[in-house]
């Protein structure tokens, strides 16, 4: 393989890297957290980025939409949360199902909504065009979707880790029941978990859009991708699903051009290996 | 009275062909069936071992794949069906050997995996699978010279494995080893510590779910004599997985009434309503939310309390279930 | 002929701890709440495993034998909380606890109900517990106290050398502590019992030697007058 | 009665099927300290997860200076300045030992000035300010109990509920935690200190309650007992 071919390919995998880390972030955080296996997540991406196009189409500027629609993705995830996942609180089973259900349904009026034809949503004009990095040209936009990940990252981190809100967060994780106690609103801070969550996931379809297009069936191409990396990264852990998002991506272009046809299974063998060898995932904490 | 019932939803089954009006009918009672024996087998893990699966649909679709593979290299039935078994039950094999490394959710999200990788070779290895356009083979088999082609020989046909496979539940069911499974549903601890290998015990059911999953899908190949990426899609997995769940899981009539139910909303509904995907996730909600243990279950519940406020004096309260604890 | 004999260290429960118990004792484990009691038990039946030491049981050594053959070795135990199938009946109950040391509970083809030697024992065993009156009823609609008596009947169908007894008398009323108490007290010899235990007016009786943990150490070991007149125990039961 | 700082009536309470409170009546004075008795398992514990509204009690009702808070969710009880020291700590194990203080911190009721604030609490237990950036889950047994004690005074309460908090500590770290109630006592504070050691609570209590197996066996003021000679360790013993 040539030298500008491998660029090119490695400027895609961080591209894919950096969708995937914002969508698997939140589906880690809802899932690692509030162990609520969120099967609608796919469809948070998938909606975010049918509504931003809409609202582009109405004139909104690129970045606005994909902040608005992020945001309205946020409250329909906290309705879901609230209305639904709250009363089956506890019962695994009942959410596997009752998020799958609820993807279809979004799936449906996506498709009566948006019709079923592919919907590609502009380049930002800002970043439309190519950057020179070290003499090889890269197309601008590409680039700036990895470095919004890797600052996404950042604030992520800094908001959990550094914050007294993550802080009350992570105690509700510890010992929900002492957390209570304490005098923190476990619920509520839940709540707001599960709307970030979705948040991300809405921003992501939409900043992927230019890259992805959107169309029906994205949601359930994007869920899958988002397991593999919480199942390779660690449930709950942002640097796991840093670390898995880019060796997602790097695989899914790598493997795509090495092997066209196993692609997809490529993708998947480095999450039978860590099954195989540490269940928890690399970056995850052991069970118990 | 169970005995009548029993009796006469049979007789009503077998004689369907006779009855429904139509080779349209007849073919959606076929997939009714083919769906139910599908349900069974997931429902051994999902209900009676306590093992939710989102990748089943992988499995099916190994079996329809597989089978479509020898029919279409020109060998015998006989081949055809014990190739694509065996196929399928080592796909089990590795399927339930991973997924058993997760615990709970863990369980769930890898068999959602597992399932995708099926889906992905299904889709892009062409060479195998000839991608998004399939696979067509051409002809059903004739066991002892019986031609399958018709559709009520092949309803026929297919009700005579159904029955087999409603008869191995049965049996299952009532077994020394269905108790263990159902064991290690409920007290995965205690069934260690009176002596039984949990594992392995989960191992052979997710086997013998595997098994009917493949007769399925063997029996879908038979009967759509075409096999593409979408039967072994997360969809797919996920309507066989509502069949269970909707009808009632660890219940032998569950997944049929399931599948009956998600079959004809699928058809029939499908005539009248443009988007049934819609209605099929509300169902899924509605399920889970107002009749968790599932249609059959929970109209059996429902029935027993209207009689039971019907009687004068009905009998004391039972306590509240629900584990001693400190 | 030594029985149990177990050392191991190194977890953060239980730091080297040794204990031996003869054959056909009835020793009293005792020691405040995080004591490791719990977590001693999880080690002989290896559902915890030691990092450190090793565990013979009539002079095997099982440190590696996996936790579910060990059962088939002749340890049985109970539970703290209790773990036992709800929606089954009592006789189900004990089916399965007799069905699991059974090459029987392969087999997908016999009828269990029809199993007419295992339910004659299933029954002889509830009979044991004073319980096969309620052998159909549904374990969930059975009280606290009779479940007590089911989680005794299920290890004792198991037909153990040791039986390992986790508070069995814990929250439980006065009459069923009495009904507990005489079951326990009637155990033939040929079992030897290690049970842990807070009420002391039940457990002293029936202790032969008595273990006071704290912190994961043995601090006390002897018989019953020895162990109230140490002055650890009083240290750690009354600050003395 | 208006003046309890905290108070359960008649009281009965179950986890799963297993009754564990009987009738259990229990009164903290505005500024006393009761001692709360019992051995394992004779419901000291449950009932103070009945008073902080972790257990919901099937009967009875739980008051906080008269005011009815039954049935009321943790975080609201908390609100009304109810602390608890639980059993076995329960520090947030992979927070760090700021963290643990910090998600706790809560100003008093009333617009009173804060008592207690990081800077406050590691003044009182040196240690914490030292071993600040830790994780909690690193810390010794009884390093783990000072940061329990000082993340319920974070909340700044009215009245602190302790779960045997001298579980598990070696004696001199025991001396410390005594010496640091009767601190907080003299500060004004109502304290339930649950124990199985009675020397420590008789050394401190103004009332005493003992239970056993899930009811009010003795209870009076500690004077009252003393002169009517009773011996707690016959009711706690394990003779």
């Amino acid at each position: 393989m040539d030298m500008s071919l491998t660029l090119v390919l490695a400027v895609n995998s961080l591209t894919l890297g950096g969708l995937l880390f914002l969508l698997s972030a939140g589906f880690s955080l809802i899932f690692g957290l509030m162990k609520i296996p969120n099967l609608t997540h796919g469809s948070f991406f998938m909606l975010g980025g049918y509504v931003a196009a809409s609202l582009i189409g109405w004139g909104v500027d690129f970045w606005s939409a994909a902040l608005l629609s992020g945001l309205l993705v946020a409250a329909f995830g906290g309705i879901v949360e609230r209305l639904i996942l709250r009363r089956l609180a506890g019962a695994e089973l009942a959410q596997v199902l009752v998020t799958l259900g609820l993807s279809f349904m979004v799936a449906d009026v996506c498709l009566t909504v948006w019709t079923g034809d592919p919907i590609r949503i502009d380049t930002p004009s800002a970043l439309r065009g190519a950057t020179s990095v070290l003499g090889v040209a890269f197309p601008a936009y590409r680039l700036a979707i990895s470095v919004i990940a890797v600052l996404f990252a950042a604030a992520l981190w800094a908001l959990l880790d550094q914050t007294r809100l993550g802080a009350m967060i992570r105690a509700g994780v510890d010992d929900p029941a002492m957390a209570r106690v304490v005098g923190i609103r476990v619920s509520r801070l839940f709540t707001l978990v599960f709307c970030l969550g979705a948040w991300l996931a809405g921003f992501a379809g939409v900043i992927g859009g230019p890259i992805l297009s959107v169309y029906p069936g994205l949601d359930q191409e994007m869920l899958p991708l988002a397991l593999v990396v919480v199942i390779l990264g660690g449930s709950g852990s942002l640097l796991g699903s840093l670390v898995g998002s880019f060796i997602v991506g790097f695989l899914y272009n790598f493997g795509q051009a090495l092997f066209p046809e196993l692609a997809y299974v490529v993708l998947f063998l480095p999450m039978l290996v860590v099954l195989v060898l540490r269940p928890q995932g690399l970056f995850g904490r052991q069970a118990g | 009275m169970k005995r009548v019932v029993v009796a006469a939803a049979l007789a009503s089954l077998a004689t369907a062909p006779l009855w429904v009006g139509g080779t349209y009918y007849v073919n959606i009672a076929s997939q009714i069936l083919i769906a139910a024996i599908f349900a069974l087998g997931i429902n051994v893990l999902v209900g009676y071992a306590g093992l939710v699966t989102l990748g089943h649909a992988g499995l099916f679709g190994i079996a329809a794949y597989a089978g479509a593979r020898l029919m279409n290299h020109g060998h015998g039935h006989v081949v055809v069906a014990a190739g694509a078994l065996a196929v399928t039950l080592v796909g089990a094999a590795v399927f339930a050997a991973l997924a058993l490394r997760g615990e709970g959710l863990g369980f769930v999200m890898i068999t959602v995996a597992l399932g995708q990788i099926v889906w992905g070779v299904a889709y892009r290895w062409i060479s195998i699978t000839n991608g998004d356009n399939g696979i067509s083979v051409s002809g059903r088999p004739s066991p002892l010279g019986l031609s399958l082609a018709s559709p009520a020989n092949f309803y026929w046909a297919t009700f005579v494995v159904f029955l087999a496979a409603v008869a191995s539940m049965a049996i299952f069911v009532a077994s020394p080893f269905g108790a263990s499974v159902r064991g290690t549903r409920d007290q995965p601890r205690r069934m260690n510590a009176l002596g039984y290998h949990v594992w392995m015990i989960r191992f052979l059911a997710f086997l013998f779910s595997g098994f009917w999953s493949g007769v399925a899908g063997l029996l879908y190949i038979y009967y759509n004599q075409f096999v593409g990426p979408q039967v072994v899609a997360l969809t797919a997995s996920a309507e066989a997985l509502l069949m269970v769940i909707s009808g009632g899981a660890a219940t032998l009539l569950g997944p049929i009434a399931g599948a009956m139910l998600v079959v004809i909303v699928k058809n029939v509904a499908s005539a009248y309503i443009e988007r049934w995907n819609f209605v099929l996730g509300a169902i899924f909600v509605a399920i889970v939310v107002f009749m968790p243990e599932g249609l059959v279950p929970g109209t059996v519940r429902r029935w027993r309390g209207a009689m039971a406020a019907l009687r004068p004096r009905a009998a004391p309260a039972a306590p509240a279930p629900g584990g001693g604890g400190r | 002929m030594r029985n149990l004999d177990k050392s191991f260290g190194g977890l953060c429960v239980t730091a080297a701890v040794s204990l031996s118990v003869e054959p056909g004792e009835r020793r009293l484990i005792i020691g405040p709440n995080g004591a490791g009691k719990t977590t001693l038990f999880n080690l002989i039946t290896g559902e915890l495993s030691p990092d450190r030491g090793a565990i013979t049981l009539f002079d095997r050594d099982i440190t590696r034998v996996p936790s579910h053959r060990r059962f088939h070795l002749g340890i049985a135990r109970t539970y703290q909380i209790i773990t036992l199938f709800q929606g089954e009946t009592l006789l189900r109950n004990v089916t399965l606890s007799l069905l699991g040391l059974s090459r029987l509970r392969w087999n997908p083809f016999v009828r269990l109900g029809r199993q007419e030697g295992l339910l004659a024992r299933a029954h002889e065993t509830l009979a044991r517990v004073a319980l096969d009156h309620l052998a159909e009823r549904p374990l969930a609609q059975t009280s606290y106290g009779e479940r007590r008596r089911v989680e005794i009947a299920m290890a004792l169908a198991q037909n153990p050398r040791i039986l390992l007894l986790d508070e069995p008398f814990a929250g439980l009323s006065i009459e069923e502590r009495r009904d507990v108490r005489r079951l326990v007290t009637g155990i033939p010899r040929d079992v030897t019992i290690v049970m842990i235990e807070h009420d002391m007016d039940v457990a002293l009786d029936f202790a032969e030697r008595i273990t006071v943990l704290h912190f994961g150490e043995v601090v006390v070991e002897g018989t019953r007058a020895e162990v109230v007149a140490h002055p650890r125990t009083k240290e750690i039961y009354l600050g003395e | 009665m208006a003046n309890d700082a905290l108070a359960l009536s008649e009281i009965d309470a179950f986890y799963g099927d297993s009754h564990v409170l009987h009738d259990v009546s229990l009164r903290l004075g505005d500024g006393r300290l009761l001692g709360l008795l019992g051995r394992n398992g004779a419901g000291k514990s449950s009932s103070m997860h009945v008073a902080v509204g972790l257990l919901p009690p099937r009967r009875g009702a739980v008051t906080v200076y008269g005011r009815q808070v039954t049935g009321r969710a943790p975080e609201a009880i908390a609100a009304l300045g109810v602390a608890l020291v639980p059993q076995g700590r329960r520090v947030f194990k992979s927070l760090t030992v700021r963290e643990n203080l910090a998600v706790a911190g809560r100003r008093p009721r009333g617009g009173l000035p804060m008592l207690w604030t990081l800077e406050t609490v590691a003044t009182l237990f040196p240690r914490l300010r030292e071993r600040g950036k830790q994780i909690a889950g690193s810390l010794s047994g009884g390093e783990q109990q000072m940061l329990a004690i000082g993340r319920a005074l974070m909340s700044n309460p009215r009245v602190l509920l302790m779960d045997e908090p001298s579980e598990g500590l070696a004696p001199q770290i025991v001396a410390e935690v005594m010496s640091t109630i009767r601190r907080l006592k003299a500060e004004g504070l109502s304290i339930v200190l649950v124990e199985q050691n009675a020397k420590l609570v008789a050394d401190v209590a103004d009332d005493i309650v003992i239970l056993n197996s899930g009811r009010v066996v003795v209870e009076g003021s500690a004077a009252d007992l003393r002169r009517r000679g009773i011996d707690l360790r016959q009711h706690l013993g394990i003779y």
